[in-house]
């Protein structure tokens, strides 16, 4: 029934609320958010495909009367209200976000003893608010939600006990001051043009050819909206700022971080692209920008040594994959951009979460300092080796088959250069992995290095578990999720 | 003629507000330029848009810089 | 006389200018918040710029209008409608951007930018 | 011959005297090196696909990048401090791509 779709985002945000009232008794927090957090998954499998109105207001067509004021213009397909619209691929991605939701809010539980409900109810406005951006078909929807994301975030880390969160947090918010309103500026310039801030509508006008599509202003507004977009997922300029968020949240936390980021570059990504292939050069500003971002953020991860930092730039630089997949725009390469964005939520909050036990063990997160953890706890150590090959695309995981259909799609393309970087990067990033598996694990532990110990919470090997099988069951049967996205794909080109 | 007033006073209070060596008074400026808007808003034929810029970047951005301002007690002294 | 549409769009593009000046050149962490807030106040003022029509009327449906007729001469009102969230999302964020602030003040003891986030490791 | 020798040597000896200030074992030479050559061969690359515009201007940047990144070779400390967290070098790059964005964007209304 179609009554479900908005339920995906009101059950967190009222979850958020409440959690964030009952902030004190710390009982209610554990239980309220676990609850929730099981309850969500299940949602967007009983939810149907199709489109809900708000208040009511269907498009026009659907109105008899007030066509005769305007015969056979293209305002009887205009949308009023704000409409959500619920395909197979947004099915699929709000399944897995909010199973890694639950799986992060789970550590949390498991690592701390006392819960802060409003670390909770970051966590759920956070993830409210990146399904309202997957759902929504309104560009201005987007922007309100882009914002929440940003407070989101920044409170996510401002909630970490490391030195340096403040600073990150207000170099981040100082950016986020930058690129948001120039992302509003862009929107304001394209809903001079359209008059309408529905994406469907505004690409039926731009595909009837109502309006002259290399017209100043058309063009502004891509420029002013891809600004806003880089600031939100990460790319240069923005990956540093970026991967050091990601390196100052508790590791639960930054494994949310960077799914909201995922879902973000996809949601506004989608938008983007609908809108505006019909321009030229549209796919070579997004591959100028991803391409950037992986040679950039793999050069400074190789020579970083704080791990945190290492994996959040290595997220970042996954996120080029992403963005040459939207760049080239067929059809192959957006289905492979998609799965690569569900295969690189789930690989790099196993990361983030498992050399995370690393932190909750020895305190510190300088590699050069860490050493021979192998021994006293094994079995993490094996899942992250394990989710390091995911990452680097070997085989029978999940990375190799994204990166395959990615590989793929630039050849058909006729880009044989892209293809050669995407595996030269992932070479180096598996590279980069093992020098951090070697220094943490495998180096003998040098003696200054006193290891608590406490056993690592059963909750934290549960969800390092969870991830493990995700990412080989997607691994071996990928048409799960393939043919969801081909069939999305479809219906948009 | 009234229009072009007001937005000659908005622009020279918020250049007036940055080059203020103490911050209260920048924080009192930001108030007079947010105020200014909200007059240019109800000549733009947007009445509601205009009361709530009133309220809210005539007088709540004020006070939160005000606040911040007596919270930090600084002045700008190498500007 | 250059008409209010075009002077509003030149008001909205200096307060932009303005901000990003502040943004880049002032040390002072509380003159850069307040620069960015001048940012988000120019792209609002931008946006109901958008919206305005010469002598137009406000777009408020009374009962007894015709509906060709208003939509013939009213401002546009789904810009304004639009720009009251944004107005509220940016005294949010300048708030929470003030709160970053005083703690960071508390923490360094000064409000120049280079000493709060000045780079250590340099 | 021995030039070359030479010059991959005083290369590597660069690597280790700029790397000196902080601790420096050996992984730290290898990786910088390795970003170094990831950053050489990647760049060169991603130059090649501007065939698509035109092939003299192609050969003319392959060309004038090669001989770059060759001379000055150790490339990854210059990136490295572009790179650091300071708000200022941030704020500077932001502004730097917004106008880039723009300009490049009118530009090519313009012709």
């Amino acid at each position: 029934m179609n009554d479900l779709i908005p339920l995906m985002v009101i059950i967190p945000i009222i979850a958020a609320i409440l959690l964030n009232l009952f902030n004190k008794n710390n009982s209610t927090v554990k239980i309220l958010s676990f609850v929730v957090a099981i309850v969500l998954p299940i949602i967007p499998l009983l939810a149907n495909y199709g489109t809900y109105y708000f208040g009511g207001h269907a498009p026009l067509t659907d109105y008899g009367t007030f066509l005769s004021l305007f015969p056979n213009s293209i305002l009887n397909t205009l949308h009023i209200g704000i409409t959500y619209s619920y395909g197979s691929m947004q099915q699929i991605l709000i399944f897995f976000l909010f199973i890694i939701a639950f799986l992060a809010i789970l550590t949390t539980i498991g690592e701390r003893k006392k819960i802060s409900g409003t670390y909770m109810f970051l966590m759920f406005m956070g993830l409210a608010s990146v399904v309202a951006m997957l759902l929504s078909d309104d560009i201005f929807h987007l922007y309100i939600f882009f914002e929440i994301v940003i407070i989101a975030q920044v409170g996510i880390v401002l909630a970490s006990n490391h030195k340096e969160k403040y600073e990150t947090a207000m170099k981040y918010m100082i950016l986020g001051s930058i690129g948001g309103p120039m992302l509003l500026t862009g929107i304001g310039f394209l809903l001079a043009l359209v008059g309408s801030v529905n994406i469907t509508d505004i690409v039926h006008v731009v595909k009837n050819g109502l309006i002259n599509s290399y017209s100043p202003i058309f063009l502004l507004s891509f420029g002013l909206i891809f600004f806003g977009w880089l600031y939100s997922v990460g790319l240069p300029p923005f990956h540093t700022i970026k991967s050091d968020m990601y390196s100052k949240a508790t590791p639960s936390g930054s494994a949310l971080l960077q799914t909201l980021s995922v879902i973000i570059f996809i949601s506004i990504g989608l938008a983007i692209f609908r809108i505006y292939n019909g321009i030229s050069y549209v796919g070579t500003f997004i591959i100028f920008f991803s391409l950037a971002a992986m040679i950039l953020s793999i050069s400074m991860a190789l020579t970083e040594t704080d791990f945190r930092r290492i994996i959040g730039f290595l997220a970042v630089g996954e996120l080029g994959y992403l963005g040459i997949g939207f760049g080239i725009g067929t059809k192959l390469s957006l289905t492979a951009a998609l799965f690569q964005g569900l295969n690189e939520i789930i690989i790099t909050a196993l990361l983030f979460i498992g050399f995370g036990t690393t932190l909750y063990l020895s305190k510190t997160s300088e590699i050069n300092k860490l050493g021979g953890l192998i021994e006293n706890n094994p079995k993490t150590g094996v899942m992250v080796l394990i989710g390091g090959f995911a990452l680097a695309g070997v085989p029978p995981l999940n990375g190799f088959q994204s990166k395959v259909m990615l590989i793929q799609s630039a050849l058909d393309k006729g880009f044989p250069e892209l293809a050669i970087i995407m595996i030269l990067i992932s070479i180096v990033t598996f590279m980069t992995f093992i020098k951090i598996f070697h220094s943490i694990y495998l180096k003998p532990k040098p003696k200054d290095l006193i290891i608590e110990d406490n056993k690592i919470p059963k909750s934290t090997t549960f969800t390092m578990g969870v991830l493990i099988i995700m990412c080989i069951v997607l691994g071996l049967m990928p048409s799960l999720v393939v043919n969801g996205f081909n069939a999305f794909i479809g219906g948009l080109i | 003629m009234i229009e072009y007033i007001i937005m000659i006073i908005g622009i020279l209070g918020a250049i007036l507000a940055l080059a203020q060596r103490d911050l209260l008074k920048a924080a009192i400026l930001t108030g007079i330029s947010g105020g200014c808007i909200a007059v240019l808003f109800q000549i733009l034929l947007a009445p509601d848009v205009a009361l709530t810029q009133a309220i809210v970047g005539a007088a709540i951005i004020p006070v939160f810089i005000a606040l911040a301002i007596y919270k930090t007690h600084g002045v700008d002294n190498n500007d | 006389m250059i008409n209010t549409q075009l002077a509003a769009l030149l008001t909205s593009g200096s307060f932009i200018i303005i901000g990003l000046y502040a943004a880049i050149f002032l040390d002072n962490i509380i003159k850069k918040i307040i620069g960015l807030s001048f940012i988000e106040e120019g792209a609002n003022l931008f946006l109901i710029t958008l919206a305005y029509r010469a002598d137009g009327i406000v777009p408020i449906f009374l009962s007894g209008m015709n509906p060709q007729w208003f939509a013939e001469n009213s401002a546009y009102p789904l810009p304004q409608a639009l720009v009251l969230t944004s107005i509220v999302i940016g005294a949010s964020t300048l708030a929470v951007m003030l709160a970053i602030a005083m703690v960071l003040y508390k923490k360094h003891g000064s409000l120049s930018t280079d000493e709060i986030l000045g780079d250590k490791n340099e | 011959m021995s030039d070359t020798y030479s010059k991959i040597s005083d290369s590597v000896n660069k690597f280790k005297n700029k790397l000196k200030k902080d601790q420096n074992t050996g992984d730290n030479v290898t990786s910088a090196m390795a970003a170094e050559l990831t950053i050489i061969s990647t760049v060169l690359i991603s130059a090649i696909m501007l065939r698509h515009l035109n092939i003299i201007l192609t050969v003319l940047i392959i060309l004038g990048l090669g001989l770059y990144l060759s001379t000055n070779t150790p490339i990854i400390g210059k990136i490295r401090r572009e790179q650091n967290d300071s708000l200022d070098r941030m704020t500077f790059y932001v502004i730097l791509t917004l106008a880039i964005l723009v300009t490049t964007i009118y530009w090519g209304i313009i012709n």
